[in-house]
């Protein structure tokens, strides 16, 4: 859709092993959060939040990040982003289940509240937008340092009508900073449309009042995302500025587990979507151009699920913090 | 009479009110055809329209920005915040702007509106769907802060924020939401603003509570009144302003005092409470003033054990009691 | 500048003694202001926050208003606009001296703190763009209401940096609602230029991330400003939305009594812009027309200095509020 | 030893810091060629240049969360509010986020920045240049909240700010910028947070205040030695956390007690110390707990009158003092 012309984008190199491992970090991450909807519905945990539907966008922008290296502020659906980027089925498994080990907050706060140091993923709260406030400064940090790191932020297309946004965008545009925000328009916030969140088109008409790139794309497709991505990330590598990149796609699930969203939208609309699923059109493509087979993709599903199912039995088995672990950390210790 | 969950009897209150009086107008995030998260104002986008049930954009502080600029063109907006938690986003337009108004422009214009805010823990909503936001407020000038711990007061105190010529906050304790049953007459009453309510009386303490922990301290009471301990319950039911009298008048009887709250220790409404007694009641105070919260942690944990751990609770409150007591 | 062409703009309907009235409130603000800034360095009063520059903006704009049934949000520089709505220069003297006749609050507020009920000036605050995010909601109740009001909402540019900017303009545009944004664009927020204030050349560019009418009028042309501001009444009182307009002039006094405008900027540049200065402009051009002459400009002047002076002595013998009335009103009464 | 104002300690302390410590960078409304609309950060600019000293757009919410995003990679942001009246659009993320970021991630990532507010009234600045908002940060676990009110405490409690490894909000009141001097010893020296000083001894009762009513009480108790009152006044400096012992030290010794700030009496700081006292300090306690405390209005209004009737000063506290040493 919006991005630039050019001879030859960058997802055409992209070998035949790096385009299985994106499907398979496409596949982990559904059948995990598959999982956590069965969980849930069992009754063995009371909360979850679902990344279904938005894996081409999170892994096709995985993919341009360089991990451990990039800065990342994820938002709760980023289940197949996070994977992908370090954090393990178990760590999300942990998480789920509020247990001890839990990387993200050892269980302080709820599922996919994540948060990954190794991995360079910063910790998120749930208030939503308040990390598109906060991004541009660790990319100022970064530029003060002289570093070439970029910084990544995610959010949902209901959440760019927070003041956060605005300030955001404003901070990162007047002082060109490293930093991309990812905007995963998935065309409700919660039960409202997205014409009662915003009076324009696309979210990426938004860039505009910043004078700072903005690209839409089709977040159901990775490699275009991954092109995308891809060119804002050489713009922010190069000390010429934020883009703000959109990627369309949509959530075929309820919004959580605590959502019926047969309230608000029709079994039609999230049917007709549904065909669109994007990893049952990567997989279409990855057969067409000989990638994938199906020997190859049994493979891969029992791979991925034999990490669901140890995750899940890790986490279910995993002692939960002491009680009094409550109380920690709340300070650091002063010197002196 | 019929009975009633706290949330039943908020939504047909305000779909009464709203029958009523045509100038209000409610606003907030998935109200409309959702109906609200907790479906407080289901059928109300079916009944009233887009014009009287308003799906913000997801953006606190201009759902009450819009709402203060509705109040000065003459309409009563009901604005709804979707969790407390999420709030702190207005806390500009609340405690500078909606509070000020009248104030500032020596009573030409004034500010009537109802935040409706659901709140507290226990509910498995982690640091970010726990909170206790009633001691910000309540300590700025100009607003209300209500926060009704049954059925029966849910419809008189919001009838009578309705109708208080400046901005409420309307605190409504999340887990006590269906938990929390009652009778609420048909007929149109009031809980006055300002008015605590002793809900059980005593002899041996004042224990002073709201919202949840309202009835975690009647369960207390119950438990350790088989002991032979006699506690006196005042539920507050209004945090600004707070009842004086009642609260000093209950002191006198008892001469001891447990305050008991969810939100932190440090700086929670206790602390107003307490400084009150220890300045107006000294003369009839037998022990030190107790307060009982949750620990100074930002809001409650997620995982199980550590929720447990952070809500004061009837056995621990029963705990309180008996220390007191024995004091 | 940015305003559609039409065959003949509406500034050219004004007749001569209409002209004559928007210079004579273009006057009254400037000598009234700079009476402020003498009783200032007299040491007679406090603080004084100046509108000078401001006045073919704020007068342009006043002209398109409907006073006492629009309603307008001031900001603090608006003197000439709400002299021109209904205030008088007795109001705004006791509100400097925070006499206890003073309409705005009594006051209780800083001077150039505006409400007047009577012309539905609507009280404001200091933090700067709160009314951005309520003025929508005025204009809201006027179409739930069917009334034809409109709102007009006044501040500066670098105020647009704040989250209640955005919040606003978001409303108003998916819901169209009959309200003009009017940005007072001097260049300057205290002593930062708009290139540290935001990365766009215009405000009026900031619209189009709302899909909002924008438009870019030099403010410190009168009649520039008067068809702007007539073509976005137009657009708001039918139903077609709301309007950025941006007026760019210029404050060539420092921001505030306070303020010392030598450690930031020129004194070239300051005397370049004092020679666009509004009302020598206006005054020259009306010359040319045969609208006024030296006569009649010194009958206004004396007419305007005459009002000045009785508002100074006024002020100055008018009593202060007693102590204990800062005790309300905080609450009004509760009915039962 | 060089005889300094607060304004001047706080500059040259900024100044020493940053120099020392290449990781501190500073942001805020006009902090660069203006150099502050009080002067904090005159010269910065031209010493440290634009990646140091940097001119925040007019956007305190982002201000904050510029300074968490850099404290997250590594810096150690100090962040300018203009007034402390204008902090509110940025309290969410002051509370929900930066003195949250260690307790949610476990400690994974920390929050180490400054946020300099300067705040209070008695400066013709109305409403809304003269608020003391330190209640309401004082009540939020994770944060530190410090109020110097002299240059030599000015300087040690920034220093230690400096060096915490969490979110510190300190704020300086305005009206004793310039009004107060001091001596401030060239050498390096911290002033621990958390520690309270008893800058003046006495026998009739404990005063405890802070910022510009540490001055004025200072000045009351000059006034009622003469009466032959004997005021023990302790400078809390540290509000969040407070500092328990040495408040209930000086109880144990005074048996009386008198809380004075500016800020709104229901809510405030006073509430807090007050309670801790009836609590933990009951049994030595020979009369009620006094507080005097601004009256329960928006801030402090413009007009002179106004103006003095809502500031204690010292005549007041005099009389204040006079009457619980008559209890
Ligand atoms: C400040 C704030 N207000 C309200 C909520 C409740 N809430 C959680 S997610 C959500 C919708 C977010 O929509 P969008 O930004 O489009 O992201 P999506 O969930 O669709 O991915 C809302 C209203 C919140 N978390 N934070
Ligand atoms: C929220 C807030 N932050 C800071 C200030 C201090 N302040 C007063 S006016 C001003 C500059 C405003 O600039 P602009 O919006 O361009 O309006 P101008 O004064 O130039 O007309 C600032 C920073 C304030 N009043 N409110
Ligand atoms: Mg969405
Ligand atoms: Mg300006």
């Amino acid at each position: 859709m919006g991005s630039k012309e050019s001879v030859l984008p960058p997802a055409a190199e992209l070998t035949d092993d790096k385009l299985l491992e994106m499907y398979y970090a496409m596949v982990r991450g559904r059948r995990l959060d598959e999982r956590m909807w069965v969980l849930h519905r069992q009754g063995k945990v009371a909360f979850h939040i679902s990344g279904i539907g938005h894996e081409a966008t999170q892994v096709g922008a995985a993919f341009t990040i360089r991990q451990g290296h990039d800065w990342v502020y994820p938002y709760y659906r980023d289940i197949a982003m996070v994977l992908a980027l370090g954090m393990t089925p178990r760590m999300l498994m942990l998480g789920l289940f509020g247990k001890k080990e839990a990387v993200s907050s050892g269980g302080r706060q709820m599922p996919e509240h994540f948060s990954y140091r190794p991995s360079k993923l910063v910790t998120i709260s749930s208030p939503v937008g308040t990390q598109i406030a906060q991004a541009p400064g660790t990319a100022f940090a970064s530029k003060i340092k002289g570093s070439d790191e970029v910084t990544v932020v995610c959010f949902g297309e209901g959440t760019t009508s927070q003041g956060d946004f605005h300030e955001g965008l404003n901070w990162a545009s007047i002082h060109k900073l490293p930093v991309i925000f990812l905007c995963q328009n998935n065309q409700y916030a919660i039960s409202e449309p997205i014409n009662v969140e915003m009076a324009v088109g696309h979210v990426s008409d938004r860039a505009k009042g910043y004078n700072m790139a903005g690209v839409s794309v089709d977040g159901n497709d990775v490699l275009a995302t991954y092109d995308a991505m891809r060119e804002a990330m050489a713009r922010a590598r190069h000390g010429e500025g934020p883009t703000l990149v959109e990627a369309i796609t949509y959530r075929p699930v309820p919004h959580s587990s605590d959502d019926d969203d047969r309230t608000y939208r029709s079994r039609e609309e999230v049917e007709a979507w549904k065909k669109k699923d994007p990893i049952l059109n990567f997989e279409k493509l990855l057969y067409k151009r000989g990638v994938l087979d199906d020997a190859k993709k049994a493979e891969i599903e029992a791979k991925v699920m034999a990490e669901v199912n140890d995750a899940t039995d890790y986490a279910i088995n995993a002692p939960y913090p002491a009680a009094e672990e409550a109380l920690y950390p709340v300070y650091g210790p002063l010197p002196g | 009479m019929a009975v009633k969950t706290i949330i039943e009897a908020i939504h047909d209150t305000m779909l009464e009110e709203m029958r009523r009086d045509p100038t209000i107008v409610i606003t907030g995030e998935d109200i409309g055809k959702r109906g609200g998260v907790f479906r407080a104002t289901q059928g109300f986008y079916e009944e009233f329209g887009p014009m009287r049930v308003i799906d913000s954009p997801l953006s606190e502080l201009s759902i009450i920005g819009i709402g203060i600029g509705m109040a000065i063109n003459g309409l009563h907006p009901i604005c709804e915040i979707q969790f407390a938690d999420f709030i702190f986003p207005a806390f500009n337009q609340i405690a500078n702007e909606a509070a000020r108004i009248r104030y500032r422009s020596n009573g030409a214009y004034t500010c009537p509106m109802v935040i409706r805010a659901p709140y507290g823990g226990g509910i498995g909503g982690g640091l970010y769907h726990s909170q206790s936001v009633e001691a910000f407020f309540a300590h700025v000038p100009g607003l209300y802060v209500l926060a009704p711990s049954t059925p029966y007061d849910a419809k008189g105190l919001l009838r009578a924020a309705l109708r208080a010529p400046d901005p409420v906050l309307f605190l409504e304790h999340k887990k006590i939401y269906r938990l929390v049953k009652g009778e609420v007459p048909a007929e149109d009453y009031i809980v006055p603003i300002g008015k605590a309510n002793i809900v059980r009386e005593g002899e041996d303490m004042t224990l002073i509570a709201y919202g949840l922990m309202l009835h975690e301290s009647l369960k207390a009471a119950e438990i350790v009144s088989r002991e032979g301990i006699s506690v006196e319950i005042i539920d507050l039911r209004s945090l600004r302003p707070l009842d004086k009298e009642t609260i000093l008048h209950s002191v006198e009887k008892t001469s001891k005092v447990l305050i008991v709250h969810e939100d932190n220790l440090t700086g929670g409404l206790g602390a107003e409470i307490g400084a009150i007694i220890a300045a107006e009641g000294f003369e009839n105070l037998d022990a030190p003033i107790r307060r009982y919260a949750g620990p100074d942690i930002p809001a409650v944990p997620f995982s199980p054990p550590m929720q447990d751990f952070f809500m004061p609770n009837a056995a621990k409150i029963a705990d309180q009691i008996r220390d007191l007591a024995a004091y």
